[in-house]
């Protein structure tokens, strides 16, 4: 294992800028989310969890899936661009098992997502383990750890050594391996800090009692307050539904450019489900945010082999009437008794 | 005089014995966040609290209850909770006959202004009533009224019209990049209750669905101004906004001028129409 | 450019070849694929779909309602009801399209075989069912008596009126017409496919049925079926759920942890039944 | 491209059907010269331009927008100029807020007869706009400008 000093740590991280995109936790006016950073000294180091998951760079919110070109010479169907390689620092263990759930669907389960499966090739994920679990993180209960190097293609681990702060870099990958070349410090075997755990947190019931408890007049309770804005999908590191929709890129005389952008969509809005001529099949709050919880507990895991939440909290912090995730969690559990 | 809570819950307990079919208020839940709360049976009551976090605009949960519950009956009759802030949102849905008023039964809660140590929000600095303007029940803390009603002179407003407009421009872009276009602020705001935004209208498609700056200027800048003359300045949408982009101050902005033009309070009298939605025909105003 | 990973939401270029008006709003679509080896491969069971591009405005899923092997041309009917529908009407001969395809699970026609068939078409949602009727009329001996009950709200929204005469001129098949809304000149039923199979009384003895219609049709077919004699296991369907890229992904087609997209559109009835959701 | 230097600005024009517009057609009947910059888009009212219209048009390229609609008495539908009338004197102070100089936005009532005053107060805001220079909201792009880069060379061109 590695171990690195933080200036060695912010050397190596300029160096990477240089030659890479380098994005890192950045506070954008107070908020915390994933940026191009040209070298250490832009990172937003003192962070716990950021506010804007680094999905972000995976699965963007907006991105062209295609572009058509069409003129009197005819029409051309145009592929995006290659994403350029990116590294991403400052990755917690619960948003790179995020990316493990969305590989799941967008990869894992043919066909196979180009785009993201593009951007998934050309990223390299550098993870720093959480040192304790904080407010609203419940990573532990969904199956995750503050240090678990799921993933990860190198997890850095803070520790004190006589009053120093050093990163152990361990290497998991073979994409790590390549990012590790020059990564400077020494190679020395060093104790691992375990995280501070946080107790009594509820225990997840498995998909099949979920689909008992489908019916609840709980489930029309706990959405009664839900405004069904798109906060909590937006911010989730495992949400990945989308909304598809040619868009003009530009008219000139003669020669058409069209984007078929795809962007963020959310369950728990109106539109969602709504077909031509205005029926929706999940007309009120209480039904869309019943789907999301069960995509994540019961549909996911049903379908997909793994489940569709990593207990970062941001949902728990976006919301703006507080729907909590964990209290949904533990209700579930108290209703199976 | 018993503490505000309490009142609260006794005015929900009799009108939940009342054929009130459920009372909107806030209830503190197990992370001791305050949150919206739909109290069904008088035995549920005790779930109500207040406190100066109590910051979402009730009102707008009114338009879940406009239909009737079931084919051929009345729309339900329900009681909500309400600042003075909060209350000026029933008289202007009253207005636009979203809502009978006899079907909205309004526990008033007296406010005592921004008292220090509370979350400074803009709409308390500045609000000019300590009692809601329409309410059914009447709940007020004893002792002293608290501070006295300030006057909106806009300060903050006409600071930023001495920028120049590259200046302004630059801050609304760098504040709307922020924005992921989540629309919690137009789902919190009760004034916003159109069956489709334009923002997400399909056909005509007005903006692309791209989460991006030319797309939430636009939606941001048509939503205030879908609002001129209708914003109760309740901040419900400052609230709701997880990034903490400063919206009022688009709000306050139309409210400024919508006052000088106009000379027009929002949701005041429930007779008085909005000004965009009327007009006069002497009127010649500077174009 | 060169792409690593193949694009499943790139469609492949196609011309329209042939447009002809089917009912009042429908328009049948036909398009030639432009790339000779795509045709070729295009190989298609009766009851999936593709998702056709309208350059410029968007894409939408619509029933194959061509029969594999009956030339090159796949068809579709389009119904407009949306923005893509109306950019399609819009188009003319000659127009490039985008097809994307064939998606979806298709009728099991094998299964079928030596059974007698009953399908039940509401407006529109007869376009899925043509190249199940046209493959079972291609193979007549393998299938037993083929009962066609075929509705729209009104005549005009009636389609393929043209088959009519030579779906009844078919050895041991029978066609019922009916419309909810008569117009004078209306010789057969009024009534809703429900009274009409009701009073046809098809047996269930040794036979499945297939239906396809606006879902509120679908539910009240079932229940008919069932008073009828038909267990759920006999009864066909294909689901036309909101759908958008048609490939599982996007994740709005789901009924509980079903896809219709890619775990349908044609499911049968009984698996229908145990859905956590409604797909009404 | 600009033919000389000098900044071509793009302007909007919404133009009610019953006045204004037909003001324009008289301008052109009666071979008044006016600048080409200006890009006509009729309406049936001056009610009917929703200030969506305007920040859609100013999004989409325009340094300028125009509403013209008829003299107030004279509206076609009796009140659309009056709705029109306290709307874009609000909508001025908004864009002006929002970092679009109102001097972008100009509302006048320009009457059927009224060709010269057509032709007149398109001249008059198409220099005031080109004074302004190109609109700033312009530079509010996609964070990443999908068109350039979507599909590399052959794009460029098109776009320029």
């Amino acid at each position: 294992m590695k171990v690195l000093t933080q200036a060695q740590l912010k050397a190596w991280l300029d160096d990477l800028a240089h030659n890479l995109t380098l994005v890192a936790p950045v506070n954008v006016q107070g908020k915390l989310e994933y940026g191009k950073v040209s070298g250490s000294g832009d990172v937003a180091w003192d962070y716990q969890r950021t506010d804007m998951s680094p999905k972000t760079w995976l699965f963007p919110a907006t991105e062209s899936v295609l572009t058509v070109r069409q003129a009197q010479d005819g029409t051309q169907i145009l592929e995006p661009p290659e994403p350029p390689p990116t590294v991403l620092f400052g990755v917690r263990p619960c948003d790179a098992r995020g990316n493990l759930a969305i590989d799941a669907l967008f990869l894992n389960k043919a066909p196979s997502d180009s785009q993201y499966a593009r951007h998934r090739e050309a990223t390299t994920l550098i993870g720093v383990a959480c040192p304790q679990m904080w407010a609203s993180c419940f990573c532990t209960v969904v199956g995750g750890a503050p240090n678990s190097t799921e993933g990860l293609d190198i997890l850095l681990t803070e520790l004190q050594e006589d009053k120093q702060t050093l990163f152990a870099a361990q290497v998991l990958t073979e994409k790590g391996q390549k990012l590790a070349a020059n990564m400077p410090g020494t190679e020395r075997e060093v104790a691992l800090p375990s995280p501070k755990l946080t107790a009594g947190l509820p225990t997840l019931r498995p998909s099949a009692e979920w689909q008992a408890r489908f019916n609840e007049v709980y489930w029309q309770r706990v959405g009664d307050r839900c405004l069904a804005c798109r906060a909590c999908t937006f911010v989730c590191p495992a949400c990945r539904c989308f909304d598809v929709r040619d868009e003009v890129a530009s008219r000139q005389p003669g020669v058409q450019v069209f984007e078929r952008l795809r962007a963020w969509d959310a369950c728990t809005s109106e539109p969602y489900r709504r077909i031509a001529g205005g029926h929706n099949p999940r007309p009120t709050p209480q039904s869309r945010l019943r789907n999301r919880f069960y995509c994540k507990f019961m549909y996911y895991p049903q379908d997909f082999g793994s489940l569709g939440c990593v207990g970062c909290g941001r949902c728990i912090d976006a919301c703006p009437v507080n729907i909590d995730i964990l209290e949904v969690i533990a209700s579930v559990e108290k209703m199976a008794g | 005089m018993s503490s505000v809570e309490q009142q609260i819950r006794d005015a929900a307990r009799q009108y939940l014995e009342n054929g009130v079919y459920c009372v909107t208020g806030y209830e503190r839940g197990p992370r001791g966040k305050v949150r919206p709360a739909f109290i069904y049976q008088a035995s549920d009551v005790d779930r109500l609290v207040w406190g100066p976090e109590c910051d979402l605009n009730l009102v707008n949960y009114v338009h879940q209850f406009k239909q009737p519950l079931r084919r051929g009956e009345p729309p339900p009759k329900v009681a909500v909770v309400v600042r003075p802030c909060d209350a000026r949102a029933i008289n202007l849905l009253v207005h636009e006959q979203q809502i009978k008023r006899e079907n909205v039964k309004a526990i008033g809660v007296a406010c005592t202004g921004a008292t220090p140590g509370d979350p400074e929000r803009q709409a308390c600095q500045v609000c000019h009533e300590r009692v809601p303007v329409t309410y059914d029940t009447l709940v007020q803390a004893e002792g002293e009224a608290g501070a006295p009603p300030a006057q909106d002179n806009y300060t903050d407003i006409v600071d930023m019209e001495n920028w120049t407009p590259r200046q302004r421009l630059d801050y609304w872009l760098k504040e709307f990049d922020r924005c992921i276009r989540c629309y919690a602020c137009r789902q919190a705001c009760p004034g916003c209750y159109c069956f489709e935004c334009v923002a997400e209208q399909v056909d005509p498609h007005w903006t692309s669905i791209a989460l991006e700056l030319p797309e939430k200027y636009f939606f941001h800048v048509m939503r205030a101004f879908h609002l001129a003359g209708r914003c109760v300045a309740c901040d419900a949408c400052e609230a709701a906004c997880p990034m903490d982009i400063p919206l009022s101050q688009l709000n306050r902005k139309l409210a400024k001028e919508v006052e000088a033009l106009f000379g027009y309070h929002t949701g005041e009298d429930p007779e008085k129409a909005p000004p965009l939605t009327t007009f006069n025909p002497a009127e010649r105003l500077p174009l | 450019m060169s792409h690593s990973h193949p694009n499943p939401m790139k469609p492949n270029l196609a011309t329209i070849t042939g447009i002809r008006n089917l009912a009042t709003g429908i328009k049948l679509l036909q398009v030639k694929l432009d790339d000779p080896q795509v045709s070729r491969d295009f190989d298609y069971q009766p009851g999936q779909f593709a998702e056709l591009s309208a350059f410029g405005v968007g894409e939408s899923p619509f029933g194959i309602t061509s029969t594999r092997g009956h030339g090159e041309e796949i068809e579709l009917a389009i119904n407009r009801v949306g923005t893509v529908t109306e950019a399609v009407h819009r188009l003319d001969v000659g127009d490039k399209v985008g097809v994307r395809g064939p998606l979806g699970n298709g009728f099991p026609m094998d299964q079928f075989k030596g059974k007698n068939v009953v399908v039940l078409g509401g407006g529109i949602g007869g376009a899925p069912l043509r190249p199940v009727i046209q493959t079972i009329l291609d193979n007549r001996a393998d299938y037993g008596k083929l009962s066609i009950f075929w509705a729209a709200r009104s005549p005009d929204l009636l389609v393929f009126t043209e088959e009519y005469d030579y779906w009844r001129a078919q050895p041991n098949t029978e066609l019922y017409l009916t419309v909810d809304v008569r117009t004078p000149d209306w010789p057969h039923k009024e009534g809703l496919i429900t009274t009409l199979i009701e009073g046809v009384n098809p047996s269930p003895e040794n036979a499945i049925t297939i239906t396809c219609g606006p879902p509120i049709m679908i539910k009240f077919a079932m229940l008919s079926l069932k008073k009828l004699g038909f267990k759920p296991d006999q009864n066909w369907v294909t689901l036309e759920a909101k759908m958008k890229c048609g490939i599982g992904k996007c994740g709005r087609c789901n009924l509980g942890p079903v896809f219709v997209c890619t775990d349908g559109p044609v499911f049968r009835f009984d698996r229908v039944e145990g859905f956590m959701e409604s797909f009404v | 491209m600009e033919s000389r230097n000098e900044f071509e600005p793009k302007i909007v024009a919404f133009l009610c059907n019953w006045c204004s517009y037909a003001g324009a057609d008289l301008a052109g009947t009666s071979r008044m010269q006016y600048p080409q910059n200006v890009r006509i888009i009729r309406v049936p009212c001056s009610g009917r331009v929703d200030p969506l219209f305007v920040v859609k048009a100013f999004q989409d390229g325009a340094d300028g927008v125009m509403v013209l609609g008829c003299h107030p008495g004279d509206c076609h539908y009796q009140q659309g100029n009056y709705f029109a009338q306290r709307r874009y004197a609000l909508m001025h102070r908004l864009l002006e807020f929002t970092g679009i100089e109102s001097d972008r936005l100009f509302v006048e009532w320009v009457s059927a007869s009224e060709g010269k005053k057509f032709a007149q107060v398109v001249t008059n805001f198409t220099e005031k706009v080109r004074a302004l220079g190109p609109a700033a909201i312009k530079s509010a792009r996609r964070a990443q400008p999908v068109r350039e880069v979507a599909c590399g060379e052959t794009l460029q061109e098109v776009s320029a």
